[in-house]
């Protein structure tokens, strides 16, 4: 156990030290955020109908493109094989490298969306849904690009290639995160089927995603 | 005393924030300065000098067929050691015209000083 | 100005320097903070509200004038190859953004009262924020690069791509702006402030430039120790390396 | 000075394929503790794929790797130290915080990580070195630590890949050392390298011989 807490800990450490990748993906998020009203005209009322689904879709693009690091690094210097020599079953080692992710990137992502709903004029009421939705699905995010970032071990231009790969994984995250943020159809509790349904999706990609993981993972270190 | 009107709260909201921002900046900046010179005095703490006197002496023996004129200083960058020392050795095409008569007798200046001061500990070999 | 070539004059010119500016500082944000709150009158439209722009404009202002001091420095660093340009110009970023942020903060707490919304798409705020995302690539790029003289110069590059296109992008966004709304009814600067306005305004701007040099001298001398830290490490690994051969 | 290990590996009839292409068949021998195996041949003979294979890194085409002396179910990965070409330091973290996750990695459940990472760092000299981030150290520095590393868990097969590139004489001199006290305590190792070492290798291992055979 103390190994996956010593591996959870560095993870989180380097996420934060290594020149700011973290900083990249907030940057990120709010370049994504600034650049579609541009495109759409600074009508506020649009904006704010349309407010949950350019915040998802720009968390799901930021969470995705900062993936591409969970396992790059350790491969391009060597630390995977010795990884995959500890007392952890690599399947634990990518789970442990995906929730890491999570917490050193996705829950700063989930932090500054409010500031950024701010921009698209999404009504004030309905932040609170917006985060709670965006905590639940962001772990989806991570253990889903993990799979992608593994699969993609040592390519070319595997950034590219990984968003290709796991943006359709993303589809279900998407249409429930919206859904639980802007209530389609009209009810006392209409948020929270979508929400729970979420959580199953997180809590789902957290046990099945290392698994792909580890194999593609033991796959490239062949 | 003073009356800000329906708003005041945003007001002070507006002050609060440039006076936060700028207490941030400070702060970090000193902060940071400080563990620099903690750093800095570790550093000098271990013996290793800023213009340690005596270049390696291996790097003498191996290589006698180096042009004597200029050897990059080990950081590569003139910002790591002292200019004044570097622009001295620097061949004088490369130093801006406009700066040579004022560094080179800041650097004879620094030179004399440098005899002055205590001689650094030879590095063991 | 050739003696600043050297960092070690350079840091004691600063130190000198420091005491002198902040309270130079003080003494300006002092009489301005005191004019903007007591002897200047209520704007007759926005009422109280007005005194936000005391502190608005000042960081609006830095956010340029931060922005012209990188792009300075980026020639400095490209062109004439000055040993301090690439610390002024690493340093000069995150307090430009820090008062770019600012303004954009001041901004929108200023314009609730008038419109409603914290944010709205209106052609100055939104040029703002699009140099907000300049002052961050700044910055990211600075940290992603390891070797300081290469992240010196791509940071350099990009500081001047950046200064050709704050012009076009601004043009860009006022067109944009007066393409889907009608000229905004919210105006505040130009001629038509009140004139006893405008002496708290500009104290409070000389206030603002000065901290913003003393700010930046600080972190040039912070930088400069970095720097001769990380080559006395250098010395140190080579030291090491050589009492073993 | 460490708990005595008695492993014996042996491999029998094993074979590898990469790429699509056989590197080598019917491999046999077999290291018992305190013997170190030198594995030798020209570029491209498959000896990195060999000691992935034994690391575990690298499936086998063919054939079975036995232990003997260690309780069956744990494989052989976690018995072993496999330093190949490339350090595994993060060149962000310090000195001391590369070793000393390893050793809080790698030797869970093996006594303190702390006496672990001490014997790391002193293992190699990296002492002095502790508070540098890894990325200002020279390549040879870089090769002690990833070597310091084996002295971050007691394991007692050591499988090591040119261990001596960029080394300088007196860090070779002290890898033989480690070596020799490793086999005194009934370690093994399975080493290729193209540097004469002093560790006397009990036996050879020539891949090139065995693809003309």
């Amino acid at each position: 156990m103390n190994a996956a807490l010593a591996l959870l800990a560095r993870d989180v450490k380097l996420a934060w030290r290594e020149g700011g990748a973290v900083g990249v993906a907030l940057g990120f998020y709010l370049v994504v955020i600034v650049i579609t009203p541009l495109g759409l005209g600074p009508d506020l009322n649009l904006l704010g109908r349309i407010a949950p689904g350019i915040l998802w879709v720009g968390l799901l693009l930021a969470g995705l493109l900062s993936a591409g690091r969970i396992f790059d690094n350790d491969y391009e210097d060597g630390t995977l094989d010795v990884l995959a020599a500890g007392p952890l079953p690599l399947s634990v080692v990518a789970g442990v490298k995906c929730l890491a992710h999570w917490l050193a990137t996705g829950i700063p992502l989930v932090l500054i969306a409010p500031l950024l709903a701010l921009l698209l004029n999404l009504p004030m009421g309905s932040v609170p849904s917006l985060m709670l939705a965006m905590l639940a699905g962001t772990p989806a995010v991570s253990f889903l690009a993990g799979i992608g970032a593994s699969l993609t071990l040592g390519l070319r231009r595997s950034g590219l290639l990984l968003a290709l790969l796991v943006v359709p994984l993303y589809v279900p995250v998407l249409i429930f995160g919206v859904s639980a943020v802007t209530p389609y159809v009209t009810g006392p509790n209409s948020l929270w089927p979508p929400f729970l349904i979420l959580c199953a999706l997180s809590l789902a990609s957290m046990v099945l995603a290392p698994l792909a993981s580890a194999a593609a993972i033991r796959n490239a270190l062949r | 005393m003073l009356d800000l009107g329906p708003h005041a709260s945003f007001i002070l909201a507006a002050y609060g924030v440039t006076a936060i921002a700028v207490a941030v900046l400070v702060v970090t900046t000193l902060a940071d300065d400080r563990t620099q010179r903690r750093k800095l005095a570790d550093l000098e703490r271990r013996g290793i000098r800023r213009r340690s006197a005596t270049p390696p002496k291996a790097a003498k023996t191996v290589t006698p067929k180096t042009t004597p004129s200029m050897t990059a200083p080990p950081g590569g960058e003139t910002i790591e050691t002292d200019p004044a020392e570097a622009t001295a050795k620097k061949p004088a095409s490369k130093r801006k015209p406009a700066a040579k008569t004022a560094t080179k007798t800041a650097a004879k200046r620094k030179t004399a000083a440098k005899a002055k001061a205590p001689r650094t500990r030879k590095p063991r070999s | 100005m050739i003696s600043l070539a050297n960092p070690t004059r350079f840091l004691g010119l600063v130190d000198k320097v420091l005491p002198w500016l902040s309270a130079l500082v003080v003494i300006l944000l002092g009489t301005g903070l005191y004019l903007s709150f007591f002897v200047a009158p209520p704007d007759y439209q926005q009422g109280e509200t007005v005194r936000i722009m005391f502190i608005h404009v000042p960081a609006a202002w830095l956010a340029m004038f931060g922005y012209t001091v990188i792009a300075i420095a980026a020639l400095g660093t490209l062109i004439w190859r000055h040993p301090l340009a690439d610390v002024a110009a690493k340093t000069a970023a995150p307090i430009g953004a820090t008062f770019t942020f600012v303004a954009l903060v001041t901004g929108s707490l200023w314009g609730k009262p008038m419109w409603g919304t914290y944010w709205v798409w209106d052609a100055r705020l939104t040029s703002m924020l699009v140099l907000f995302l300049l002052y961050l690539g700044l910055i990211a790029l600075w940290q992603s690069i390891d070797e300081l003289g290469r992240a010196g110069r791509a940071a350099a590059i990009l500081a001047l791509v950046g200064a050709i296109n704050i012009p076009i992008i601004k043009f860009s966004v006022d067109w944009w702006n007066t393409l889907h709304q009608p000229a905004s009814v919210f105006r505040t600067g130009g001629p038509t402030i009140d004139p006893a306005l405008l002496t708290p305004l500009f104290v409070m701007a000389a206030g603002f430039t000065a901290l913003f040099v003393l700010l930046h001298l600080m972190a040039m001398r912070a930088e400069i120790l970095r720097r001769r830290v990380r080559a006395l490490q250098q010395t140190q690994v080579e030291r090491a390396a050589l009492a073993e051969a | 000075m460490q708990t005595p290990f008695k492993l014996s590996l042996s491999a029998q009839d094993i074979a590898c394929e990469r790429g699509g292409r056989t590197l080598f068949r019917n491999l046999d021998f077999a290291v018992e503790p305190g013997q170190a195996l030198l594995v030798s041949g020209p570029n491209g003979a498959g000896k990195t794929s060999l000691l992935r294979q034994l690391a575990g890194l690298l499936p086998l085409a063919g054939g079975r790797l036995v232990t003997d002396g260690a309780d069956a179910d744990t494989p052989i990965a976690e018995l072993s130290h496999y330093v190949g070409h490339l350090n595994a330091a993060k060149t962000a973290f310090t000195v001391r915080e590369n070793l000393a996750f390893w050793a809080d990695f790698l030797a869970e459940g093996q006594g303190d990580p702390a006496d672990h990472l001490a014997g790391a760092l002193a293992a190699f000299g990296l002492g002095e070195l502790g508070r540098l981030p890894a990325g200002l150290l020279s390549a040879g520095q870089k090769r002690k630590l990833a070597l310091s590393r084996l002295f971050a868990a007691p394991r007692p097969l050591w499988l090591l890949d040119e261990p001596s590139v960029s080394l300088d004489v007196a860090s070779v001199k002290k890898l033989d050392g480690a070596m020799r006290d490793h086999l005194k305590a009934g370690g093994i190792a399975v080493v290729s390298t193209h540097v004469p070492l002093e560790t006397k290798f009990t036996h050879t291992l020539d891949l090139g011989l065995e693809r003309a055979a």
